[in-house]
């Protein structure tokens, strides 16, 4: 009998897999943005919608570009509906009735330096999204500020299509008008004027922290009950664990709540911290992201402490209203480090990776 | 069950392994069937662990069932025992049950229909035997670990001895899908298992016996539970249902909570693990003389017709098998043993082992088929991982090339029992990653060896080489010296002889 | 100007006393390092790489005169092993590791000129004169100095054959990862 | 006390050595493939900053500044380094063969470490005290060394990464340093008063 050799490599086990995938995963991960995203649409009209339009197909375009130039095929890349995520992600934290151009450089940026740079969807080491936005934010910091109070799209003095898009390509023709302070720059401008919080917030130009979200803010922090529904459904379907999250809205909680408590005249309550900015968007779409976050359970809790922390040192001490977008960067940079000294215990080895004593285990029953 | 007593359970559940679809039924339900004797068996000599066995019989011999063909070689070795009675036809290659399909020797024996068993004595009661025969008794009729591992079971049990065995677990978790025929044999030979597991644990020494037996086979736990009532040593054991529960690491930390240091034998814990069906085999050598010419062994796969557990002789070609249960279409894959571990053969020609649990003709509905991507990094790997390892490191490591960065992140603690590959969201073939990794590691390690040896015979050569010329020298310095000696003699005689001449010229004058 | 001088002498001075005092106390003797990598070489002093003996190439891949990658027999695996021992990054594309090979002697050329058998440096071949030689598979380390020897090119290296037991997985190829 | 908490921190962070004043960036791209050569230039530049920007401060207040030699700082200054560095190669020769091999080149060089000349320069500038440049300069060092470990570890994932081939060894450890900064930008204005 000649034994027949095969032709090309033989295929390995396990001969059964999962059913899931990137693209599934992906997909849920957008399905469970859907709501939020049509919520912040009702509140800030044609702009925004127009807004993250053009993020999103910026984001598409240049992983598109960088995929062709390198060579290799487009379409299961631009498939699995990372770009997509990162376009998305960052219309959500962009203002709403931001120009043109701040969605495109910020879709661009995002898809070509942070991420195809680095080997495309996997390797980059920081949070696609989140560079762009804290590139737009440094480069074009005016841009980059200007909150519009909500106006329902159907309230008789919203914008329609037409007006919308005029706003969206020439820019807000009356600024006063429309604008308002997020809570968090508010709070930061008034007590640098030397108002402590309980007169600041008393004003009745102080912006109101509303559970249904309807207040100032990019798309993706006003419905921060949405985006914390959202997160449930992830965690519900196993797409990310509780770890970051949690650890992450603790991070920002904790000192919060220690802080409010010595000084409340200075320091914002923990409800304020943690229903405005970034802070659930941040918990659970940004900090979650697999490819940037550690991988093990004990190092996810320290990264996600870690982005709540300095999110509050950003907000409190620092010199920028609001810092989800900076503490996740920095976090990521700390990445690699947790993952290469928190790593779970091996079975038969102790934490450092000796092998265990076999009279103590025998001694066990 | 109630709530709280559900979150108990899942609370103690362990944290590790995946759940894939299980296939077991229809499959488990069907009894045993016995396979017509095929018209021949190709038994391989190399069916276990360690050393293959030598041929002690010619072709053209006969032999009868249960007639020992091939002795072992060596100190981890397995005899083979002819499984029917007829002649031997050949002794060669014959394609391995192995990723490669690389051949391997086997004795190929034409049966001659009868059957014929050789006669062989039967202890009246194992139980009056010291243990230490017992073992013997289990060697000689070639029982290795039918669990897949095949170490061979008395080997296991010597190296028991030197340190003291309390329990001996039986592996009746069988978590790999499709297989059932740990569960068949639990169900249809409950109290032959039981007594083949007192007879190991007398062998062994062992005080009591833990029979593991995943959840999702009530009525193997109904059959042995029953089976074991008389013995209060035998204790069955159900396991949450998890794959890989039958890894015997991960089996004795669920029963005992013992963890088997990574450097150490179970045995070095005071534990044994056994296979359940490895238990029968004992007991078949024990009380009727049987040496291990069959085993059962699972058909499935969604190209079967009749899915279900034959008892086979060891030798029987997959192919034998595939045409007794019926094919409903070409299958897409064929699989030895279960479809998380199995391997992969490329042809239906290749022999029932001591080892093979079963053969899967898997559909084109069955097989994987999405293209490997990219890691995202969700790190499902770690968390499914039994051993507490990073695959997706260990595997990017592996594919830049460095190796010696793998292993030190565990790659040799791996058991490569594919929850990771299984769960990757990008399909990325770790295992494959892990066993090339594992096998260049060896491969440099017999390199290393290979080189300190051939480092050594340079020694010992330059050694060798000054010696000779020390030999030499002191040979020519020995030679100059007989020379010299010798000349100095022959002068010396010379002289002598001259004196001696003179003195008679001497004397002859004087007379 | 007399203090600036001054100055900058006597500041020299100390520094220069003080560094000095500092070597004897932190002197370091002989460099360990040839040694622990001549004991990582083959040892067969097969002189593949151009160079006098074992010893003489671990000192200069000590001193950096030579690569990791200059000892042909042993290959990708000892060239990693010392890159590592090193802390160096090595591009393994460059070398040339065509897997473990062996000599086999071709029994109808070789004509017992017992040539080979005095070059082998690990006495892998065995004969007599005027027999046909042979090589212990075990023994050889595949280093070719017997090749050059054979007046009648008897013989040659050959890969070593692969069984069941070499046989090793393929790394993954995946398109994606190219 | 708080105050020089506070100094640790901004020294630290908000004015991290390398991410914000951009200084010493030659080990930061050249000992950053490895964490454990990270940590290890991070540690010895550590120590040699402290020790010699407080040499530096001594010789400036007892002999350079009474004796109006300022013109001879910067000579001084690089005399003291080059011999704190020959110093310390000579320990770590000694104490850690095997980071002395992995350092390499880059340990002599720490010597030319504009971090260490220009935190010395600094101190002299910014008119601290001594208790003050022990304290700023050992939170840069800090600093430096964070930064370096962060790096490095980014670095040893880059590594493994498939970077397209115009990017790959310095361009992309570039584009990577540069986003690093862009991270550090969120210190930026941190004010605990």
């Amino acid at each position: 009998m000649i034994p027949v050799l095969p032709a090309s490599a033989p295929a390995t086990a396990p001969h059964t897999v999962t059913g899931s995938s990137v693209t599934r995963i992906m997909l849920i991960l957008l399905a469970t943005l859907v709501p939020a995203t049509v919520y912040g649409f009702w509140l800030y009209g044609w702009p925004s919608i127009f807004l993250w339009i053009v993020t999103v197909l910026s984001a598409l375009l240049g992983e598109a570009a960088c995929l062709k130039m390198a060579g290799r095929r487009a379409m299961p890349s631009l498939l699995d509906g990372s770009a997509l995520v990162t376009g998305w992600l960052l219309a959500l934290s962009l203002p709403p009735w931001a120009p043109w151009w701040i969605g495109c450089i910020g879709g661009l940026f995002a898809t070509i330096l942070a991420k195809q740079v680095f080997g495309g969807l996997g390797y980059n080491l920081f949070n696609p999204a989140m560079v762009a936005r804290v590139f737009l934010l440094i480069s074009f910091p005016v841009q980059m500020t200007i909150w519009i109070a909500p106006m329902p799209i159907t309230a008789p003095a919203a914008l329609n299509f037409h007006d919308g898009l005029l706003v969206f390509i020439r820019g807000i023709p009356d600024l006063d008008a429309v604008t308002s302070a997020s809570l968090l720059g508010f709070a930061k401008t008034e007590l640098s004027r030397g108002i402590d919080l309980f007169h600041s917030l008393a004003a009745s130009t102080a912006p109101v922290t509303t559970f249904s979200g309807n207040r100032t803010g990019s798309l993706g922090e006003t419905a921060a009950l949405l985006i914390a529904a959202g997160g449930l459904v992830l965690m519900a379907f196993r797409i990310i664990s509780w770890h970051i999250p949690v650890a992450m809205l603790a991070g920002i909680a904790i000192p919060a709540l220690i802080f409010n408590s010595i000084d409340p005249a200075r320091y914002l309550d923990v409800s304020a911290h943690l229903l405005s900015g970034a802070a659930m968007l941040g918990a659970f779409y940004i900090a979650t992201d697999y490819v940037t976050s550690p991988n093990t359970k004990y190092g996810q809790l320290v990264f996600g402490f870690g982005c709540g922390f300095l999110t509050y040192v950003i907000r409190t001490w620092g010199g920028y209203p609001e810092g989800v977008a900076f503490a996740v960067l920095l976090m990521n940079a700390v990445t690699p480090v947790i993952d290469r000294y928190l790593k779970p215990r091996i079975l038969g080895r102790d934490w450092r990776g000796a092998p265990l004593d076999p009279a103590i285990e025998k001694a066990k029953s | 069950m109630g709530l709280i007593e559900k979150f108990l359970h899942n609370l103690k559940a362990p944290h590790w392994g995946v759940h894939p679809d299980d296939h077991k039924r229809p499959a488990a339900d069907a009894p045993i069937r016995v396979l017509p004797l095929p018209a021949r068996l190709y038994v391989p000599l190399q069916q276990h662990v360690g050393q293959a066995a030598r041929p002690i019989v010619l072709v053209g011999q006969k032999v009868l069932k249960g007639q020992l063909i091939g002795e072992p070689q060596g100190r981890i070795s397995a005899p083979v025992h002819a499984p029917t009675s007829g002649t031997i036809t050949a002794i060669g290659d014959i394609t391995a049950p192995h990723a490669s399909g690389l051949p391997f020797d086997a004795i190929t024996i034409t049966s001659d229909g009868l059957d014929q068993a050789i006669e062989v004595d039967v202890p009246a009661d194992p139980f009056a035997l010291s243990p230490t025969e017992i073992t013997n008794l289990i060697a000689a009729a070639g029982i290795v670990g039918l669990g897949g591992a095949t170490f061979p079971a008395s080997v296991k049990m010597a190296l028991g001895k030197r340190s003291e065995i309390t329990t001996l677990i039986v592996n009746g978790g069988e978590c790999e899908p499709y297989l059932s025929c740990d569960d068949r044999v639990m169900r249809d030979h409950a109290a032959d298992v039981v007594d083949g597991v007192r007879l190991m644990m007398y062998g062994m020494g062992a005080k009591e016996a833990l029979v593991g037996i995943e959840d999702n086979k009530p009525e193997a736990i109904a059959a042995m539970r029953k089976a074991a009532s008389h013995f209060p040593k035998v204790k069955i054991r159900p396991v949450p249902a998890r794959y890989p529960m039958g890894s015997d690491r991960q089996l004795i930390q669920t029963l005992t909570g013992k963890e088997v240091p990574s450097d150490c034998r179970a045995a070095d814990v005071g534990v044994i693990v056994n296979n359940v069906n490895t238990a029968y085999c004992v007991h078949r050598a024990l009380r009727f003389g049987e040496p291990l010419i069959r085993r059962i062994v699972t058909i499935n796969g969604g190209a079967v017709w009749q899915p279900g557990n034959l008892m086979v002789p060891i030798g029987t070609l997959a192919a034998d098998l595939f045409e007794f249960v019926g094919l409903k279409s070409e299958p897409a894959r064929l699989v030895m043993g279960g479809p998380m571990m199995g391997t992969v053969i490329s042809h239906a020609n290749i022999p029932v082992v001591k080892g093979t649990s079963g053969f899967l003709a898997l559909s084109e509905e069955e097989i994987p088929h999405s293209e490997a991507g990219p890691c995202i990094r969700c790190g499902n790997c770690t968390s499914v991982c039994p051993i507490g390892l990073l695959p997706l490191e260990m595997a990017a490591r592996v594919r830049a090339g460095d190796l010696d960065g793998a292993s030190t992140m565990g790659l040799s603690d791996c058991i490569s029992c594919g929850c990771c590959s299984y769960i990757c969201p990008s399909h990325i073939p770790l295992v494959q990653y892990f066993s090339h990794a594992k096998g260049d590691l060896w491969a440099q390690e017999r390199s290393k060896l290979k080189m300190e040896a051939a480092k050594k015979l340079a020694v010992d050569r330059a050694a060798r080489l000054e010696r000779e010329a020390k030999e030499k020298a002191e040979a020519a310095a020995r030679r100059k010296a007989e020379r010299d000696a010798a000349k100095a003699a022959e002068a010396a005689a010379k002289a002598a002889a001259a004196a001696t001449e003179s003195t008679a010229t001497t004397t002859e004058t004087v007379s | 100007m007399l203090a600036a001088v001054t100055s900058l002498t006597a500041l020299g001075a100390i520094l220069g006393c003080g560094l000095g005092v500092a070597a004897r106390k932190f002197a370091v003797e002989g460099d360990p390092l040839a040694d622990e990598i001549e004991a990582m070489m083959p040892g067969s002093n097969c002189g593949q790489c151009g160079m006098a003996g074992c010893s003489a190439v671990a000192k200069a891949i000590a001193e950096g005169s030579a690569t990791v990658t200059i000892c042909p027999p042993g290959g990708k695996a000892l060239a990693t092993a010392l890159a590592a021992k090193l802390g160096i990054s090595v591009d393994l594309g460059d070398v040339v590791d065509s897997g473990p090979q062996i000599a086999q002697v071709k029994e109808e050329i070789c004509i017992g000129c017992c040539r080979c058998m005095k070059a082998c440096p690990t006495d892998a071949v065995v004969g007599a004169a005027k027999q046909i030689h042979n090589v212990i598979r075990e023994a050889c380390t595949g280093c070719g100095s017997c090749v050059e020897r054979c007046p009648t090119e008897a013989i040659t290296l050959r890969p070593v054959p692969v069984t069941l037991q070499h046989w090793v997985w393929p790394k993954p190829e995946i398109e994606a990862e190219a | 006390m708080s105050e020089y908490f506070f100094l640790l921190i901004t020294t630290a962070l908000v004015n991290n050595v390398v991410m914000v004043k951009f200084l010493g960036l030659c080990p930061f791209m050249g000992v950053s493939k490895r964490i454990d050569s990270a940590l290890g230039m991070g540690l010895a530049t550590t120590f040699v900053i402290v020790l010699a920007a407080s040499v530096c401060w001594n010789i400036e207040h007892w002999l350079l500044a009474p004796l109006g030699l300022g013109y001879l700082r910067l000579l001084t200054f690089i005399l003291v380094i080059a011999a704190v560095v020959q110093f310390t190669e000579m320990v770590v020769h000694k104490m850690a063969p095997s980071l002395y091999q992995m350092l390499g080149i880059y340990l002599p060089l720490i010597a030319t470490n504009c971090a260490v000349l220009g935190l010395a320069l600094i101190n002299i500038q910014e008119k601290h005290s001594f208790v003050t440049t022990v304290i700023y300069d050992f939170g840069s060092a800090l600093g430096f060394t964070l930064a370096m470990v962060m790096f490095a570890g980014m670095r040893e994932r880059l590594s493994l990464a498939r970077v397209p081939a115009v990017f790959t060894g310095a361009p992309i450890a570039f584009v990577l340093a540069s986003l690093m900064s862009l991270a550090f930008m969120g210190f930026s204005g941190l004010n605990f008063k």
